[in-house]
């Protein structure tokens, strides 16, 4: 009873409260990193340099009215949030921060596809909330970002399955540990599916050059115009759980999750002083950061030049990818 | 929403064309513009702009106004240049009284004049680049105009409204030290121009959003009456301070960049030019800078005589001109009239939009540069 | 025990959201119920061992399928319910229908637990492809061997599905 | 009753598969029909899976498989057909596709 | 000579040259410069043919090449049961094509060359025209010539008709061409329908269409002594013979066929086409010599067409119009030669005039373009000091003509002349009368044209004849010259041929042995019979040498006279003119034979359809309607009948069916989820079913 439900309940907690609290803070480093990057100090009031910001966002949020237009979809209103968080915090539970089962909930042998499985459902939270809001910029926002989502959700699954080929696994775990088995990250065996699942993971994400779905300055904010208080902040808190998933995924097949650099250089050893963990959030935090940096410096792409570069660019080099993977495969 | 635009097809289910209305709330619209797009899916077949929402009636409070207090009237009108503005109007009226300027206050005017471009295309460039979702140049520019706006403060005491000119010349000599700041603001510019250009100038994805987007011929830019970049973009060699020189343009050198293809890419690189030929024009303007007084011989109280007279400068926005009749008696203009020229660039904008994408129109209300105050008076 | 809560409650679900999929009076509420009904479906999977299904079942209908579904109702859009007006032939008709279920349901209960020490031994198929838990790897051989050829069928039919969507659903230059 | 056999799992299939049809009979909304048409294929499913399960054999699966993506396919050309349906009758009514009778 | 083939083939490549690529790309030079090269080589493989052909043994001169098989078998019916009517396309080379071959080639040769200076004024796309027509003709004569069989030369006779129509009209835009164009294909027509006809009658009679076995069945037969089946076809023949070497009747379109460039008179309507006929005759040699009712036929039209044409050209004014009566006289001599059974003497006749007659009509081109396109002798005169080669070659060409030995004429001439006396004094003397004729109006042309005084235009200023200001080129005349060297030199060429080309047929009375007779033999024999009985009355040389004596005594007379008429005392002529005023009239008007057709045969066609058109409007059409009326009336009937007893079955029936079918009709609602509810009550029933039954 205790393994099998206590302990679980116990991790799920913890991770999910992790995941919230992290998300905070995450908003918070986007907000420092960009005030950077553009000159500026960014939040200093709340706290010391700031930090209590993350904090106080999320009270703000909480304790504002919560609006629901008059000509909603009201149930559909409400929902359209839960949806869109619910999938990416359940991600979390096949994520493994370490080598040890007591870093992860489960390592189920589908793990990968579960995790697009799952993202995959995220695209509800959008559509639902254009819709819901009837009102026609969320509606078209939100099928700019279904259309997007689907679009490079194929993209991505597209270059994973090039990565399983090279793994024989589906689980993260024995993803990671294939990775310390060859002594190599895979991000330098595939630089090519590396940098086709980052770019997915963009998109997919919303995340900039590809935030069309909440471009402000055209569509003013896109699916969660219509949104406020603490059903903005569940699209806002699946969102940045959302890169984070990204992150932690492109840090576990290409990265080495929670290895450390050069798993297989031996007098490297004094490097797993650090716990496995550290490594894998240092890792994940890493790309977060370049997240950020990519939203400071890029304009945003067109619809349709969003779309022709998922179609016809990506698909086709990541099926190019999946085939020379296969040829090398079954030559080697 | 309302949406006032007639439906081309009565049936809500229709799935061709959808009406919606950006504005007057749109962060992307510089203002209170309205735009009314009817959409075909993602395209635009049409474009209706909506204005007036800041329709403050300059031009009728200027003819209850004495001649100098219309000045500060003009600042409000394209209130990211009021310099150039105030420039337009004294000039005007000297044209009609027949004032001589000393030549010391001329220069002064040139250099603020260029100052002020600078300025206001920095506005331009960051809101430009902003609403095609490059967010750091917006900072990186207001960083900069932030350096004129100090200037501009040291210079008249306002960083917006600066009520900075006076028929005759100028109210106040430059202050100490000012000439020297204004030379290290050059050389800062310069070094910053080049971070905006590595930013966007070859990057893809601007490349992308700007070339062969809004796309005019010279023709057609002249036949819906252009002026400014939007103009030169497409090829026409039109800048008033060569055509038409005032202030002392003509004792400068300097160079009017041109377009070729007239997309969005091509008033863009023509802005970033005129940022450096500006440069250039404010340092010939402090190499050659004469001694003297700045304020001519000017009698109290301006009466102008019977007579009318239409004066055009080149503002950041384009051809900037006043109509001025004064009937001689009164000291109020018998009819003040400004040509604005965010307002017939404006015009141009149902033409370039149709045909493109949704994001495409916010794009281009950036290309054209308009300012709502100046659109709506 | 806990075998036996979770069926009944995961049958108990699947049932009640079918029923809400069918009486929804909104399209994109039975969308809505048709989706979550498809992740219980999903989970009972697990329960049978059926993890790549499993996956299988939420990446495409409920990732794929049922997305297609809501685009449609989102672009159809239809204010209200086309069953505004009722009619009573066609309630009489489902109470018919009802009551042939029920019978059918009787019937079926009855001759399978009648007949239920009759149960065939070992596999059905003859393929006889034994499987543990975790069996993605036994799936992905059973389906490059034994079932290549449906298997590229079925990769056919879905291009030409692709194709004859496309085809009908593109506006025509005309229009 | 607490040990679940796969006639548990047939009859909740069987359940699953009247819904469905209850569905396509009754409903005028051509895409709530498809929806329905949808839970029948799941009820099937489910039989498929849990007597793969219990008869250990991977080729419910496999069917299962195939039964998704014709599925999909079904989707896609019907969905298709709807919309091009409804450009020219603004209508998803069924009771008004009937233009063929007789 | 396996490469004969190719010679016919090399004009006609020239001709698709010009003719598709000339008429727009090509210059003047590069079209003159295709076609003569073209002809060049073929003459050149004309005469490696020839030669080949002398190498062998007298009896074994006969070659046949099949290019390619044409017309497969077909079986068709023929008098003696069903025959196989198959036609390759086969060459055949024998002496008399031979012969023919070097001439059309090699007078073929000198035209194209003179052509290339006579069309320089055309414009450039008109040059590689011509080139092309005149190619194409050539490549047509020649299969004419070389055809082994009669529809390969029926396929170059009719394509040399085409050729000649379109040269004829090659100035089309000129009225009175393309009407003499348009002439000369219809009036051809008449005599290509008499040569079908003869052609199909051969393959009805003997099986085939080869020539060779033609003559081998035709010799097998008895000589007719009526009028039989072979008289029958050398009469359609015969018809078609005189539709192309224009004879009376159909001779009508030679004369107007000299609208034409004057090249083309000298090649098509002097030198080759228009002996096609006689050419054609004497291949069926046999054939005709098998007939001799029909060679009577022959030998008197031949005659009196040529007494005929020499009389109207007597007082023909036109120098190319005297040319051409001239030409169509001279046939005439042919077909009396051929007529008389001296097949050889006409093949030989046609050779020789082959050479003058261009020669002549080359001349009478390059007066008219020295005298800026002048055609009337009346306003020329004393042209000898500005033209001294062309009237040279043309004084030698008339002397040949007119008899004179030891000129090629006077050898030929006397051939046919003796041969006829041979076989009928009254022939004979129609004949010499003609040659005096001959020789009178030759020099009057002579005398007219070079001799006496200048009566031509003042210079320096634009002058254009009456009837041809159009064929003027509009630039400044500069009074009479000389032509250009591509002109003068076939003209010495061909007065070469004219002087010496009678000496292969040198009589054995004057001490030669006659090489053409013995060389041309064997095409006109697989017969012995008719030659035996010809040698039978052979008169003495003495006789011979008189006959000869005479007709060259009267020919210098007819020059002497001509001399005096037309030189020393112009007026004379007039003076004749007007005493023998009616005749004068009458030969003015060649006998008012077109007026004749115009009356009789062109009239009557229109009167004729006249009245079939008014037969058609009236009874057909009448017929036509009333039957129409008929129609609609029992139609009217038969609706009523249809339609309410008819249809009332059929309806009833309907009715039937539909009202019974109405409950199961009530079934197809057209409602899916009905459908859909009867197929799930069908699986219940049979689940039920299954259920129970097991």
């Amino acid at each position: 009873m205790l393994d099998t439900v206590v302990i679980p309940l116990l991790k799920i907690a913890v991770l999910v409260n992790a995941v919230l609290v992290a998300v905070t803070f995450l908003v918070l480093m986007e907000r420092k990193v960009i005030a950077w990057a553009q000159s500026r100090l960014g939040p200093m009031r709340v706290g010391p340099y700031g930090i209590l910001q993350a904090l106080a966002d999320p009270i703000k949020l909480i304790l504002k009215e919560d609006i629901t237009p008059v000509k909603a979809d009201r149930y559909v209103f409400t929902l359209a949030p839960i949806m869109s968080l619910v999938p990416a915090l359940v991600v979390f539970a096949v994520v493994p921060f370490g080598p040890d089962p007591l870093y992860y909930i489960g390592d189920i042998n589908v793990g990968l596809l579960f995790i697009i499985s799952v993202t995959s459902i995220g695209v509800y939270g959008i559509i639902l909330g254009g819709w819901a809001s009837n009102s026609k910029y969320p509606l078209l926002a939100s099928l700019r970002a279904s259309a997007q989502l689907i679009s490079y959700e194929i993209a991505v699954t597209m270059t994973l399955v090039s990565v399983i080929l090279t793994t024989g696994t589906l689980s993260l775990v024995g993803i990671v540990e294939a990775q310390r088995e060859s002594g190599i990250w895979f991000g330098f065996i595939q630089p090519v599916a590396l940098v086709l699942v980052f770019i997915g993971g963009l998109a997919e994400t919303n995340r900039a050059p590809f935030d069309l779905p909440e471009a402000e300055t055209e569509l003013t904010g896109g699916f969660h115009t219509e949104y406020s208080g603490m059903r903005f902040a569940l699209f806002f808190l699946a969102e940045y759980a959302n890169m984070i998933v990204i992150s932690a995924v492109v840090v576990l097949i290409f990265f080495g999750g929670w290895l450390r650099p050069f798993p297989n250089i031996a007098w490297l050893g004094f490097l797993d002083l650090l716990p496995a963990w550290i490594w894998f959030v240092g890792k994940v935090f890493l790309f977060l950061y370049v997240f950020i940096w990519i939203r400071a410096t890029l304009p945003r792409y067109r619809y349709d030049q969003l779309m022709s570069l998922g179609w016809k660019v990506l698909i086709p080099v990541a099926i190019g990818n999946l085939v020379v993977t296969g040829v090398f495969k079954v030559v080697f | 929403m309302t949406v006032p635009a007639p439906r081309a097809s009565t049936s809500q289910f229709d799935t061709n064309e959808l009406v919606i209305n950006m504005g007057p709330q749109h962060p992307s619209t510089h203002g209170v513009l309205r735009v009314v797009l009817r959409l075909d899916g993602e395209r635009v077949l049409d474009a209706d702009c909506v204005i007036g929402y800041i329709h403050r009636g300059v031009e009728k409070l200027c003819e209850n106004r004495d001649w100098t207090h219309i000045i500060l009237l003009t600042d409000r009108m394209d209130y990211v240049a009021a310099a150039t503005n105030n420039l337009g109007y004294v000039e005007a009226v000297e044209k009609l009284m027949q004032i001589e300027v000393p030549r010391r206050a001329r220069y002064i005017r040139t250099i603020l004049a260029e100052l002020q471009r600078i300025a206001s295309h920095c506005l331009w460039l960051g809101t430009h680049a902003m609403d095609i979702g490059a967010l750091t140049v917006l900072l990186y520019a207001f960083r900069e105009r932030e350096f004129v706006l100090d200037l501009f403060e040291e210079f008249c005491g306002a960083r917006l409204t600066y009520n900075s000119m006076r028929v005759g010349g100028l109210p106040l000599d430059i202050p100490p030290g000012w000439d020297r700041k204004l030379r290290s603001f050059c050389d800062l510019m310069e070094g910053k121009l080049d971070d905006y250009e590595t930013l966007l100038t070859n990057n893809r994805i601007w490349l992308k959003r700007t070339r062969d987007v809004g796309v005019i011929s010279g023709e057609e830019a002249i036949g819906l009456g252009l002026c400014g970049p939007p103009l030169r973009g497409s090829g026409v060699s039109r800048d008033l301070r060569k055509d038409e020189p005032n202030a002392a343009y003509e004792e400068f050198d300097f160079d009017i960049p041109l377009g070729t293809r007239g997309d969005t890419y091509d008033r863009y690189l023509i802005r970033m030019e005129e940022f450096r030929q500006s440069i250039r024009i404010i340092r010939q303007g402090l190499d050659g800078l004469p001694e003297g007084p700045v304020m001519g011989k000017v009698p109290r109280l301006l009466k102008p005589p019977a007579g009318e007279t239409y004066h055009a400068i080149e503002s950041p926005k384009g051809e900037l001109g006043y109509f001025l009749v004064s009937d001689g008696k009164s000291t109020n203009p018998y009819r003040f009239r400004v040509r604005p020229p965010s307002f017939c660039n404006l015009q141009g904008l149902k033409r370039l939009v149709r045909g493109h994408l949704v994001a495409d129109v916010v794009a281009l209300i950036g290309t054209i540069d308009i300012v709502l105050g100046e659109v709506d008076r | 025990m806990a075998e036996a809560l979770l069926f009944y409650t995961l049958a108990a679900l699947i049932l009640g959201l079918g029923v809400m999929v069918v009486s929804a009076r909104s399209a994109v509420h039975s969308v809505l119920f048709l989706v979550v009904n498809f992740l219980l479906v999903a989970v009972l999977y697990v329960t049978l061992n059926a993890e790549f299904v499993a996956v299988i079942q939420v990446l495409v209908y409920a990732g794929g399928i049922v997305v297609l579904y809501l685009f449609v109702v989102m672009l159809v859009n239809l204010k209200q319910a086309p069953e505004r007006f009722s009619d009573p032939r066609r309630l009489a008709r489902s109470g018919l229908v009802l009551g042939g279920v029920v019978l059918a349901l009787i019937v079926v209960v009855v001759s399978s637990s009648l007949r239920a020490g009759a149960a065939p031994e070992g596999t059905l198929s003859g393929f006889g492809t034994p499987f543990t838990s975790g069996n993605t790897e036994q799936l992905g051989w059973v389906l490059y061997t034994s079932y290549l050829i449906p298997f590229e069928l079925a990769s056919m039919l879905l291009l030409v599905a692709m194709v004859g969507a496309i085809v009908l659903a593109k506006r025509h230059l005309g229009e | 009753m607490l040990e679940i056999t796969p006639l548990h799992y047939s009859l909740l299939s069987a359940a699953l598969f009247m819904i469905g049809v209850i569905g396509v009979l009754v409903r005028r909304n051509v895409i709530i029909i498809f929806m329905s048409i949808e839970l029948i294929l799941n009820a099937v499913n489910i039989n498929l899976v849990a007597l793969s399960d219990q008869l250990q054999d991977l080729a419910g699966q496999v069917f299962v498989v195939f039964v998704i993506a014709v599925a999909a396919a079904e989707a896609a050309v019907g969905l298709g057909i709807i919309i091009a349906f409804y450009r020219n009758k603004e209508t998803v009514n069924i009771d008004e596709i009937q233009i063929m009778r007789w | 000579m396996d490469l004969i083939w190719l010679i016919p083939l090399l004009p006609g490549l020239g001709a698709a040259l010009n003719g598709l690529v000339g008429i727009r790309f090509f210059s003047k030079q590069t079209a003159g410069l295709v076609a003569v090269s073209t002809m060049a080589v073929a003459f050149v493989l004309s005469v490696v043919a020839f030669l080949g052909l002398l190498g062998l043994p007298a009896d074994e001169r006969y070659h046949e090449v099949t290019v390619a098989s044409w017309i497969p078998p077909i079986p068709l019916e023929t008098a003696n049961g069903i025959g196989s009517f198959e036609v390759p396309w086969a060459f055949a080379l024998d002496p008399l094509s031979g012969m023919m071959l070097l001439v059309v080639t090699g007078i073929g040769l000198l035209i194209h060359v003179y052509s290339v200076g006579y069309i320089a004024h055309e414009p450039r796309g008109g040059v590689a025209r011509f080139f092309c027509y005149l190619n194409l003709f050539c490549f047509f004569m020649l299969t004419l010539v070389l055809g082994s069989s009669f529809l390969v030369m029926f396929v170059g006779w009719e394509g040399v008709g085409l050729c000649s129509y379109l040269l004829i009209g090659y100035w089309y835009r000129k009225q009175s061409a393309s009407d003499a164009g348009k002439k000369a294909f219809i009036v051809n027509r008449i005599g290509d329908w008499g040569f079908i006809l003869g052609i199909f009658l051969v393959f009805f009679t003997f099986g085939t269409l080869d020539f060779r076995e033609v003559a081998e069945a035709a010799a097998g037969m008895p000589v007719e002594v009526g009028f039989g089946v072979l008289s029958l076809i050398c009469l359609f023949l015969f018809i078609g013979a005189t539709g192309k070497s224009a004879q009376i009747p159909l001779y009508v379109w030679l004369p107007d066929a000299m609208e034409g460039p004057t090249p083309v008179s000298a090649l098509i309507h002097a030198a080759t086409m228009v002996t096609a006929g006689v050419y054609m005759v004497c291949r069926n040699a046999v054939l005709f010599s098998h007939a001799p009712m029909v060679m009577e036929v022959v030998a008197w039209i031949g005659v009196l067409t040529a007494f005929m044409a020499a009389t109207i050209g007597l007082v023909q004014t036109d120098i190319k119009r005297v040319l051409a009566y001239s030409t169509v006289s001279q046939l005439g001599y042919m077909f009396l030669a051929t007529g008389v059974g001296a097949f050889a003497a006409g093949a030989f006749h046609l050779m020789t005039h082959a050479f003058f007659k261009a020669l002549l009509f080359l001349g009478s081109g390059s007066v008219i373009h020295g005298m800026n396109e002048e055609q009337d002798m009346r306003r020329m005169g004393g042209l000898k000091a500005y033209m001294p080669t062309t009237f040279w070659t043309m004084a030698i060409g008339a002397v040949a003509i007119a008899g004179i030995p030891p000129l090629a004429g006077f050898f030929s001439k006397d051939e046919i002349l003796y041969r006829t006396f041979l076989h009928s004094q009254a022939l004979w003397g129609i004949g010499a009368l003609t040659a005096v004729m001959t020789a009178f109006y030759m020099f009057r042309l002579i005398n007219m044209t070079f001799l006496g005084r200048y009566r031509g235009p003042e210079w320096g200023h634009p002058a254009g004849g009456e009837a041809h200001d159009d064929g003027g080129h509009g630039h400044a005349w500069h009074g009479p010259h000389e032509s250009p060297r591509t002109m003068t030199a076939p003209l010495m060429v061909l007065a070469v041929g004219a002087v010496f080309a009678g000496f292969i047929g040198v009589p054995a009375a004057l001490g030669g042995s006659n090489v053409i007779e013995h060389f041309l033999e064997p095409s006109f024999t697989a017969f012995g019979a008719f030659h035996a009985a010809e040698e039978a009355h052979h008169l003495s040389h003495t006789a011979e040498l008189g006959l000869m004596a005479l007709s060259v005594l009267l020919a210098a007379g007819a020059i002497l006279f001509a001399y005096r008429n037309y030189v020393q005392q112009p007026a004379a002529a007039d003076e004749m003119a007007r005493t023998f005023a009616g005749p004068h009239r009458v030969l003015t008007n060649k006998y008012y034979v077109d007026e004749l057709y115009g009356a009789t045969v062109v009239r009557g066609t229109m009167e004729g359809a006249n009245g079939l058109w008014t037969v058609d409007q009236r009874v057909v059409d009448g017929a036509v309607n009333g039957a129409g009326w008929t129609t609609i009336f029992s139609s009217w009937v038969s609706h009523v009948l249809d339609k309410y007893v008819v249809d009332g079955l059929v309806n009833l029936v309907a009715w039937v069916c539909a009202e019974a079918s109405y409950l199961f009709r009530r079934a197809q609602t057209g409602l899916i989820q009905n459908y859909a509810f009867a197929t799930l009550l069908g699986v219940f029933a049979f689940v039920t079913w299954y259920l129970l039954a097991r």
